[in-house]
């Protein structure tokens, strides 16, 4: 009843988090073999930065447009190709939406 | 031929209507073209309800000699139309009143400078 | 906005009641003749919206709320709604004409032929039209009044 | 005949007529009492929950209903206004209702500091009543009639944060372009009624024959509808828009994007569903020209979101974005079930977009309320102002991540039931299409990752000392979500038998939509 069929496969979510679940389970097993040298309100637990003082919240942020910066910047052609078509001139939206009729007019044999 | 200047005027109007809107930058002038292509459409609907001698579809003012639904024009587009209009006066006031406030805000009426939202 | 010249406001005082009951007079022949609710709403709101620009949106504000202008714009489209809901009940059926042929308001059956109109027939669609031409007159005479008030303000460009 | 028997049988005429009175009762009530408002407007939700639920019973058990207005024997039925519903009307109005109400909870915090109170409620109502007359029409021009009172009041509502330059601007943008499109609908219809003297779905299903003028019909119907559903490259205005209107309102105008995308469905598969599979064009039959069609400009769609949802630096036009490649996927699943229209595969990827449907609404409209209580608790937008914010919004905190994991398509939540079934059908149509899916779904977790941890991780911003948790409207809303997505992603077999498939097989069983119309008269 719960299982969903594609036609060529299945999919039953409560196998999953069951599977999931052993998973986790034997995952903290063998968490349990590790060595427990934590020690809470020590040095042991500062950050370490050779020595320097840790930096106020305000530097230490890493901010959202600073990540994927590899990403974005393996695929700048793409982004300027898109952000040249991105132009926020209403003109423009009205041209893509005549340009698709006129291509899909061509397609269906209307023109 | 004549029965077909109409349609000819239909596709005119809604082709000035779109050159207004993709090549001219005041943002009334975009306005008027939206009003044109509304224009040309119902141009559109009331051509295609017309008989030629027809009468209006009332039926206790019908001249005498007028066969009954033969002799009068449709009057469902003319319904469609009048809808229509309806609806183009709530859009224009619509349009025309945002037009005012992003005109203070923005300080012109330009298209190409109004792209604060881009990309 | 500033009223114009005495001149204009001389010919719109003796326009304006003309074009009111033109406006009235297409509202209430809707069900007989070309017209109805919507088109003479437009009428008499452009006769307000005159009234406007020949005495200055000042004099009219002063006159006029735009909250109670809202409410009547309400009570239109209350109305409308509730003639369809009293078709519901009526004659089983959403915008059932319940009126018609009932010899009631509005309910006497219309010649066929070339007759003169007879103002009392059309059952309900009377009534609709003199709820939309309420809320028409209201939500244009509104959109007016707030499209002159906001282009008279002194700060434009804040 | 019962009581109930009434009330079933003058359903689909109350849906409509419910909230357009509540609607005008608004500014009356509100000049009284502002707390009774927000009742009355919850409760009139309510009751137009009870009538679609009494009509969903109905129609799931016994086939189309028709209602037609204003006359109980008809003399001409082509000109009569009607309303048709059938399973996939069904479908459609849960998901704006459930839209609708979780809404309008929402709204009791998040707009109450703001004025202009009543009119926002009156708009929010009509919004809604256009909407469900959108979805129970049998009528293509009442369909254009309610598009054009969802353009103006959905304009209207994304104007609402009328001090802010960029509101008016993303409103005029939409009005712009929606009404364009509207009139090229109004066009097309006047094109159809020239030709055959009808305007209602059934009896133009019946006797198209497709002319020239019925291709210039279906291109101008297919593209306009499509550029309000947000299909890449005519997506542009639902970013402006999404992103600027007050949370609460994108929610209702997702239901009202997804109106239009029913009625893509319902043209395709009900107005051209007799001569699709049999015209020819290039020799394809036209069917498989109008699902490629889709499934390149579902696949962009997918692409260009993905892409450039990554980059954005506002929360809410980031999940726009993300929006945009959502309704890639379901036109994905759509284009493949028309492509492959009869073979096995076809039907399991329409009841995928369909579920998707649900989902995409469900998903996407979490992730704007989450941004909404970010709103509400920092007053920024922009996601490089923010961090360090699940340290006091812990319960908002959990309802992102709900709504990440959703949208990503990963189990066991509802966006992977869907997305499954999707990969699973479009993969037996073209390989390279499922993998292009799968891979933007991977780039859609890590965007959201990636906000995630902007948002809510990080150090402690100095300025963000004394935030507080969402008001209590609004994390009812967003637990109700979060809720109905766990739901659907653990047990979407139930969703799919009781809503999803009786859908599809009213859309694919168009003979049934006909006859219901033609019989019925």
């Amino acid at each position: 009843m719960f299982t969903l069929e594609s036609g060529s496969g299945f999919w039953n979510p409560l196998l999953w988090i069951l599977i999931v679940f052993i998973a986790f389970l034997l995952l903290y097993g063998i968490r349990g073999f590790g060595r427990n040298t934590y020690k809470k309100d020590t040095e042991q637990t500062k950050a370490f930065l050779s020595g320097n003082k840790e930096p106020s919240p305000d530097e230490m942020h890493v901010k959202a447009s600073n990540l994927y910066w590899g990403f974005t910047t393996s695929l700048n052609n793409v982004y300027t190709a898109l952000r040249k078509m991105h132009t926020g001139n209403t003109s423009d939206y009205v041209l893509w939406f005549v340009i698709i009729l006129a291509v899909l007019f061509l397609v269906f044999g209307v023109m | 031929m004549i029965e077909y200047i109409p349609f000819i005027a239909v596709v005119g109007m809604i082709f000035i209507g779109l050159y207004a809107v993709l090549f001219r930058r005041n943002l009334i002038k975009i306005v008027i073209g939206i009003s044109v292509i509304e224009s040309g459409v119902n141009l559109f609907l009331i051509t295609l309800g017309y008989r030629d001698s027809g009468v209006a579809p009332i039926y206790t003012s019908l001249p005498a000699g007028t066969p009954s639904p033969q002799g009068m024009v449709l009057p469902v587009p003319q319904a469609l139309t009048l809808t229509s209009i309806v609806i183009g006066v709530a859009v224009l006031a619509l349009m025309l009143s945002l037009v005012m406030h992003i005109y203070r805000k923005y300080g012109t009426l330009d298209i190409r400078k109004i792209r604060r939202l881009k990309e | 906005m500033n009223g114009m010249s005495k001149i204009v406001k001389t010919t719109v005082s003796i326009l304006f009641p003309f074009t009111m009951i033109f406006g009235l007079y297409v509202i209430a022949h809707g069900h007989l003749t070309p017209g109805g609710g919507f088109q003479g709403g437009a009428i008499v709101a452009s006769g307000c919206a005159m009234l406007v620009i020949a005495y200055g949106s000042e004099w009219v504000f002063e006159r006029i709320k735009t909250k109670r202008l809202a409410a009547f714009e309400s009570i239109g489209g209350l109305g409308f709604i509730a003639v369809a809901l009293l078709g519901l009940v009526f004659s089983t059926v959403f915008f059932g004409n319940f009126l018609a042929g009932s010899n009631l308001l509005f309910g006497t059956t219309p010649a066929t032929g070339s007759t003169l109109a007879d103002m009392n027939t059309g059952g309900v669609l009377p009534l609709m039209n003199f709820a939309v031409g309420i809320k028409v007159i209201a939500g244009l005479f509104v959109i007016v009044l707030v499209m002159a008030y906001a282009s008279s303000q002194k700060e434009w460009n804040t | 005949m019962t009581v109930l028997d009434l009330l079933i049988e003058h359903a689909p005429a109350l849906i409509v007529a419910i909230p357009l009175f509540g609607a005008f009762l608004m500014p009356l009530v509100s000049r009284v009492n502002e707390k009774l408002r927000n009742i009355l407007a919850l409760s009139i939700i309510c009751l137009t929950g009870f009538f679609i639920w009494l009509l969903a019973t109905d129609v799931l058990a016994r086939g189309p209903r028709l209602y037609i207005f204003g006359a109980k024997n008809l003399a001409s039925p082509m000109v009569r206004i009607l309303f048709e519903v059938d399973s996939m009307s069904i479908f459609m109005i849960t998901i704006t209702v459930i839209l609708a109400f979780i809404a309008l909870v929402y709204s009791w915090s998040f707009m109450k500091e703001h004025d202009g109170l009543d009119k926002y409620y009156t708009l929010v109502l009509l919004l809604i009543a256009s909407t469900l007359g959108m979805e129970l029409t049998g009528d293509v021009f009442n369909f254009f009639v309610f598009l054009e009172i969802s353009c103006i009041v959905s304009c209207a509502l994304i104007a609402f944060f009328i001090s802010e330059g960029e509101a008016l601007e993303a409103a005029f943008k939409y009005i712009v372009v929606s009404s364009i499109g509207a009139l090229f609908i109004l066009f097309a219809i006047g094109l159809l009624y020239a030709q055959y003297d009808a305007l209602n779905i059934a009896t133009l299903a019946q006797v198209l024959k497709y002319t020239f003028l019925d291709k210039i019909v279906l291109v101008l119907l297919v593209v306009v509808l499509g550029m309000k559903a947000g299909l890449v490259p005519m997506h542009m205005w639902l970013p402006d828009s999404y992103g600027r209107a007050p949370p609460s309102v994108t929610l209702i105008i997702i239901g009202a994007t997804l109106a239009s995308f029913y009625g893509v469905l319902r043209v395709i598969f009900t107005l051209y569903g007799n001569v699709l599979s049999n015209a020819m064009r290039f020799a394809l039959p036209v069917n498989v020209l109008v699902g490629w069609i889709l499934i390149a400009l579902a696949i962009i769609s997918i692409i260009v979101g993905v892409i450039m949802a990554l980059v954005q630096t506002d929360l809410m036009r980031l999940i726009a974005f993300a929006a945009v490649a959502e309704v890639g996927y379901m036109f994905l699943a759509i284009g493949t079930s028309i492509a492959a229209l009869g073979s096995p595969y076809a039907t399991t990827a329409l009841q995928g977009g369909l579920l998707h449907l649900l989902n995409d609404a469900l998903d996407i409209g979490l992730l704007f309320l989450v941004a909404g209580a970010l709103y509400y608790a920092t007053k920024k937008r922009l996601l490089d102002d923010i961090s360090g914010l699940a340290r006091n919004m812990k319960y908002t905190t959990v309802f992102f991540i709900i709504g990440l994991l959703a949208v990503a398509g990963m189990p066991p939540l509802n966006g992977f039931a869907s997305k499954f079934l999707i990969y699973e059908s479009v993969y037996q149509l073209n390989p390279i299409l499922s993998i292009v899916a799968i891979l933007c779904s991977i780039l859609m977790l890590a965007i959201f990752v990636k906000v995630f941890y902007a948002a809510f991780l990080g150090p402690e911003l100095p300025g963000f000392k004394d935030v507080k948790e969402a008001p209590r409207s609004m994390l009812l809303a967003m637990g109700l979500v979060a809720g109905l997505a766990i739901f659907i992603g653990l047990f979407p077999n139930i969703v799919i038998d009781t809503l999803v498939k009786p859908a599809a097989d009213a859309l694919v069983n168009h003979a049934q939509y006909i006859s219901t119309v033609i019989g019925g008269i």
